[in-house]
């Protein structure tokens, strides 16, 4: 009973607003607790292959939890679909120019974009898929500097060193951060899918379970929604 | 101003004080050696020992962590001899901070050893003690400045250490996040309040620190 | 009873040294770089000699053949180094005490309370070496040495700092000591007056080989070669070949400042080539104008240089149809100098005793 | 095996050579004053200088971004004036690199001053050279075993550096994008492959180097 | 012309020195620890003294009242350090020239030659200082100095560390470019007999203060305080109080030895406790059964210990009913020595000529 009163749960940067909240309610209904480990999708993957004692891993793209599936070190009949993802565009407030369409990136006066790093950080793929698409990545791509992960992005619009940046919804959904998005631009880039899956060397199963299957559940499904994301 | 969590700062000066102490117990004789000894292909050993500086602290973490996690040899032996699996605690903090920043000290050692008379050692031989007393009542004190220049150093690196740490040990709040990782968070939200009440501490422990090691550095 | 053989290579500079000491103190006098230290250091163990073999009283300390090397610590054997090499992060007492740490607390104590009283250096104990003056500092290393009561005692110049106060009675304490507890040792020094009063033996070195290891008075009165002699300050040096013998009492020896006369038993072939040297002291002065001089060795010259010193003079004679560049070095005695009312230019008389000229080789 | 890109390795080696070459400009005479000075406040300000060792690199990082940027009063008076911008430039890594690596030398150097005996000095003043003469010619010489091993820690910390230099300089591939950080993304985004390489080419040009000045160190 | 009147006060050690240097060289005499060192370094402005004024032809290099401070690279004063201070990274040559890099190329390269002749270095030039043995260091630490034509030299026991053959030339031929050029000099020494041939001045430190400073001669002849007399190795000193003066021509002082007879001048009140002193080498000595013994001034006594020198010997002499520690020190020669034929426990009468007993103060 002690054993299951306690899981750790690798999450990738873009839940760290959702899965506070998802903790609480967790710990609320079942009486285990969570912590989280947060981090990009990219360095969770390493540590949960070098057999980083977690029991959940809950990622920001699907394959990285279906490549960990595949080398067995996730149970494959626990990987789910939680949440998916989309981009804003967030101008810098001490921008010269403000902004609202992919196509103002063009604008001589936005000398610096931030995008995550498309190697490492889905949200950042996501991005550049949407300018290579919208046509302008060409016209742009000498003024976009890549971040580290997606929340490092946010920081150089917040610190006012990049004119714009395309970032999580969520990680601005709610807050006081003006950010534009629309409809259109889910033709720009694949959807961003989110998958999560138990760990094979969990020693708390039952219980990582219980949690992957409260995040699935509608209460989970909604606190998701509070934070911006779409359900798949 | 938020209430502050001092777990973090706690844990930092845990892991720091425990890295440096290991650094010292085995940087000091390594820094003698490659100070005295000669031997063929001393200066890639030497190099060698530089390396863990060179290396992103990410990267120095991920091989750190590909060596000592549960797929490594020396994982499943701690494993299945004693359930242990180091990734994820605070001891693999300290590891961590033992790899970034021990290079400090042995090439700081190496210098101070380098610059004594060896008169002094051979007054000492003359007088009949042995070489190990040697070592400690003659060799360590004429090179204290220097050995603890590099503690200082080593010291400081250890307790700043940020992506090294956060590979192998994670950011687990209460049990391995430490203080550059709290802070890391706090600045990446956007808590600035709290980000700078946290870099006041962490600035003047270690100032404090330093002073102390300062001090110490007097002493011969 | 120390035996010494040995070789030792360096860039430039190759010692090749055999000796014997025996009880009592030897001083190795040689000029600097002539190897000194270096020989010092491999009797000590802190320098492997290259070849060769060192034993004290029996017991083989160093032997390249046997591939014996025992390391310093074991050797018994004090070292008091040239620079003194103090321990700087520890104060006097702590410093004299170093070598006898294994030694009962009390123990400690009373040897060091005994060596800091025969060093004179009360009221130094807290003082760090960089707090002390160089004569201070000299003594401190003395008494750390003698703590550790060693069976040998290797000094490199052990009184070149200090001032000659204390340096006379430190010497004479040194020696007490030394033969009390019947401890041979081994001094080097540049001093030949300290050499000489100091020492029993002298062993002289030169460019890293011996060249004469004996009694102190055959090392001042039969020198083995030039070199000795002039190491020990023989000053006048003369050549030149055996006259034919005129009568039999009597060698004279043709030189470019005339010809002299040695004692009448030298035994030396009319046409050899030989050396030999008077010492300042020992040529005897007198008035050009004094009636009854000696018929013989005598040689008159000029005063070109005076240096003083606190008892006499030494005098710069030059022959007006010698050599050039010669000099006779002749010492005189305060009332001497005065009665003779010599200065600069004064021109006297000298006589050689045929007793006091020394034959070299 | 993949196309090997070099363009991370020079840039690496542009930005440590460049940010090396400001800290010894700078740190020298900084280490010197504090071995040598005597002044209020003294032990406060050399714990200062270690800070940057103590700061978790990318909160560094973060606020250089915050002084420089182009929301600072220099970024504006650069941006205004001279229409630059220093943020993700080549030239903000080497900033970056100058604050995480500047602390090592000035350790090293402050260590290597204090041990030299003033009397050297003082033979040099009556024989009328002038100090600034006399720094160059007996002082740096007498303090360089340990002013190179400064260097040696500087120069590897810079070319290791990989949060601070992220933070100010972004991550432009073939811009700003230095070796660590090339080694990062390909180590996460899991091009185990490609990490090595990569790994071992920056491990053996650090070896080089380090050996080199090994062998400059050995000048006096 | 050096006027000098100095405080500098460190913890346990005041100095409060004042002399005058002229032309010619000035021997600083004293113990270890006495500060000899230390003024040095205040005259060449290496530390600055608390008080006083420091002025060398006319020129103020230092003065507490006026606040001038002249930096040690502006004084143009040598400065040959008790350790060398050699820089180990430089060689030779480069050591040699390190304060005449301003001048022209060939005018270094002239000076370095000539300096290197002169200090016997030849084949040493590219040789690193610890490459050197200790007399070769110093030597290029003397030519260091010189290449920078100094005003004034001051030489921290410039000769401690060389061996006697390069020491005696190497005293001529520094005096003869003092000399030549006309540089003043103040030599610190431990070694009187140096201190008396190498200077025509000599002043005498002691704990900080300056005992007397005057022409060698007087103060070997007349020290003015028992200090100076003992600094200056007077050996015999002996205090007593004026007897009651019973002819015109004598003044006897009755001492703890019995009573001795000064000059006939003396002009002493009687019942005065006066200190007077007589050096081992004026005191003559007979054999007891000689006949023509002077008639005062006698003094009977037994060897205690004997130390021989190269041409004479030192006897300690103790009167069986004298104070139980005192000694009386003889110097003998040899010839005399031999004649009496001295051991140990040899029994001889010794005489003070009257004119030979030096009064202190
Ligand atoms: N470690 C060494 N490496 C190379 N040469 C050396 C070394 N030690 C000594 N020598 C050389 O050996 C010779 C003898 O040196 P040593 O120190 O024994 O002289 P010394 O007789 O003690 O002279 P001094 O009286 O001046 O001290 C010198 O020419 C010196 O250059
Ligand atoms: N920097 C200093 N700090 C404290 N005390 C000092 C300092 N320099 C010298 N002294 C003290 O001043 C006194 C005189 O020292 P100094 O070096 O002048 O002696 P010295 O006459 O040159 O002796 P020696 O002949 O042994 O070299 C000593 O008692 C020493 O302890
Ligand atoms: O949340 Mo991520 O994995 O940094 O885009
Ligand atoms: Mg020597
Ligand atoms: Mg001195």
């Amino acid at each position: 009973a002690d054993q299951k009163s306690s899981i750790t749960v690798a999450a990738a940067a873009n839940l760290k607003n959702s899965f506070s909240e998802m903790g609480k309610a967790f710990t609320a209904k079942t009486g285990i607790d969570v912590t989280f480990v947060f981090g990009s999708t990219g360095e969770l993957t390493q540590q949960v292959k070098n057999g980083a004692p977690v029991d959940l891993f809950a990622a920001a793209d699907t394959k990285s939890i279906t490549g960990l599936a595949g080398e067995d070190l996730i149970d494959k009949d626990s990987v789910k679909n939680y949440a998916q993802g989309s981009i804003v565009l967030v101008p810098s407030k001490s921008a010269k120019f403000q902004v609202k369409y992919l196509g103002d990136l063009k604008n001589k006066d936005v000398k610096i974009i931030a995008i995550a790093n498309p190697e490492t950080a889905p949200y950042g793929k996501a991005a550049q898929d949407a300018l290579v698409a919208a046509g302008i990545w060409d016209k742009i791509k000498d003024k976009v500097v890549f971040a580290k992960n997606i929340d490092e992005t946010l920081t150089y619009v917040k610190t006012g060193n990049a004119d714009a940046a395309i970032v999580a919804k969520s990680l601005v959904y709610g807050s006081d951060q003006k950010y534009y998005e629309y409809k259109a631009w889910n033709q720009l880039y694949k959807p961003i899918v989110q998958a999560l899956g138990v760990v094979k060397a969990s020693e708390n199963h039952e219980s990582a379970v219980k949690f992957a299957n409260f995040v699935t559940s509608a209460d989970g499904q909604k606190i998701m929604k509070n934070f911006g994301y779409e359900i798949p | 101003m938020t209430d502050l969590d001092f777990r973090p700062l706690l844990l930092s000066l845990k892991v720091s004080t425990l890295a440096t102490f290991f650094i010292i117990l085995i940087g000091t004789p390594i820094g003698f050696v490659l100070a005295r000894a000669k031997f063929k292909g001393k200066s890639i050993l030497d190099s060698l020992f530089t390396l863990p500086l060179v290396l992103p602290p990410t990267v120095l973490g991920y091989y750190l962590l590909v060596a000592i996690g549960r797929q490594s040899p020396l994982g499943k032996l701690l494993e299945n001899q004693f359930g242990i699996n180091l990734v994820f605690t605070w001891q693999a903090a300290v590891i961590a901070a033992f790899f970034t920043s021990f290079p400090l000290l042995v090439r700081s050692a190496k210098a101070a050893f380098a610059a004594i008379d060896p008169n002094m050692e051979n007054a000492a031989r003359t007088l009949g003690r042995s070489e190990l007393s040697i070592f400690f009542t003659v060799t360590i004190p004429l090179a204290w400045k220097g050995l603890m220049a590099g503690v200082v150093l080593a010291f400081a690196r250890a307790l700043g250490d940020f992506g090294t740490t956060m590979m192998v040990a994670g950011n687990i709040p209460g049990k391995t996040q430490t203080m550059p990782i709290a802070i890391y968070d706090a600045v990446i939200a956007g808590n600035t309040g709290q980000a700078n009440v946290l870099v006041l501490v962490m600035t003047l422990t270690a100032i404090i620190i330093i002073i102390v090691l300062n001090t110490v550095e007097q002493k011969y | 009873m120390l035996h010494v053989q040995i070789q030792k290579k360096f860039a430039g500079f190759q010692l090749d040294v055999g000796f014997t000491v025996s009880s009592g103190v030897t001083a190795l006098f040689g000029p600097s770089g002539s190897g000194k230290s270096v020989t010092l250091k491999s009797i000590s163990g802190l320098l492997a000699p290259d070849q060769g073999e060192i034993s004290l009283h029996d017991t083989v300390l160093f032997s390249s053949r046997e591939g014996i090397n025992v390391p310093p610590q074991k050797r018994r054997i004090g070292y008091l180094f040239q620079n003194y090499a103090l321990f700087p992060h520890l104060n006097v007492a702590e410093n004299i005490v170093y070598g006898i740490r294994h030694l009962p607390k009390e123990e400690q104590q009373e040897k060091r309370t005994k060596l800091i009283q025969m060093m004179q250096l009360h009221g130094q104990e807290k003082k760090k070496p960089g707090e002390i003056s160089g004569g201070q500092q000299q003594r401190v290393a003395l008494a750390r040495t003698l703590a550790t009561d060693p069976q040998l005692i290797l000094l490199d110049e052990p009184f070149s700092a200090l001032d000659s106060a204390v340096k006379s009675s430190l010497r004479a304490e040194l020696l007490d000591i030394l033969e009390a507890k019947n401890i041979p040792a081994i001094i080097v020094t540049h001093d030949l007056n300290e050499a000489y009063s100091m020492s029993d033996h002298i062993t002289i070195i030169e460019m890293g080989r011996i060249m004469q290891s004996d009694n102190k008075w055959n090392i001042i009165n039969a020198p083995a070669n030039i070199a000795v002699a002039e190491l020990t300050r023989a000053k006048n040096i003369f050549s030149g070949t055996i006259a034919k013998q005129e009568e039999m009492e009597k060698t004279g020896v043709n030189t470019s400042w005339g010809t002299f006369f040695l004692t009448p038993s030298s035994p030396f072939t009319p046409g050899k080539t030989i050396h030999f040297f008077i010492r300042p002291h020992h040529i005897q002065v007198f008035d050009p104008e004094e009636k009854h001089l000696p018929e013989e060795n005598i040689l008159e010259g000029t005063v070109t240089n005076i240096i003083s010193h606190i008892d006499s003079h030494t005098l710069y004679l030059k022959k007006t149809s010698g050599p050039a560049d010669d000099v006779v070095f002749v010492k005189v005695n305060d009332d001497l100098f005065d009665k003779l009312n010599l200065a600069k230019n004064s021109r006297v008389c000298c006589y050689f005793p045929p007793d006091c000229i020394g034959v070299i080789g």
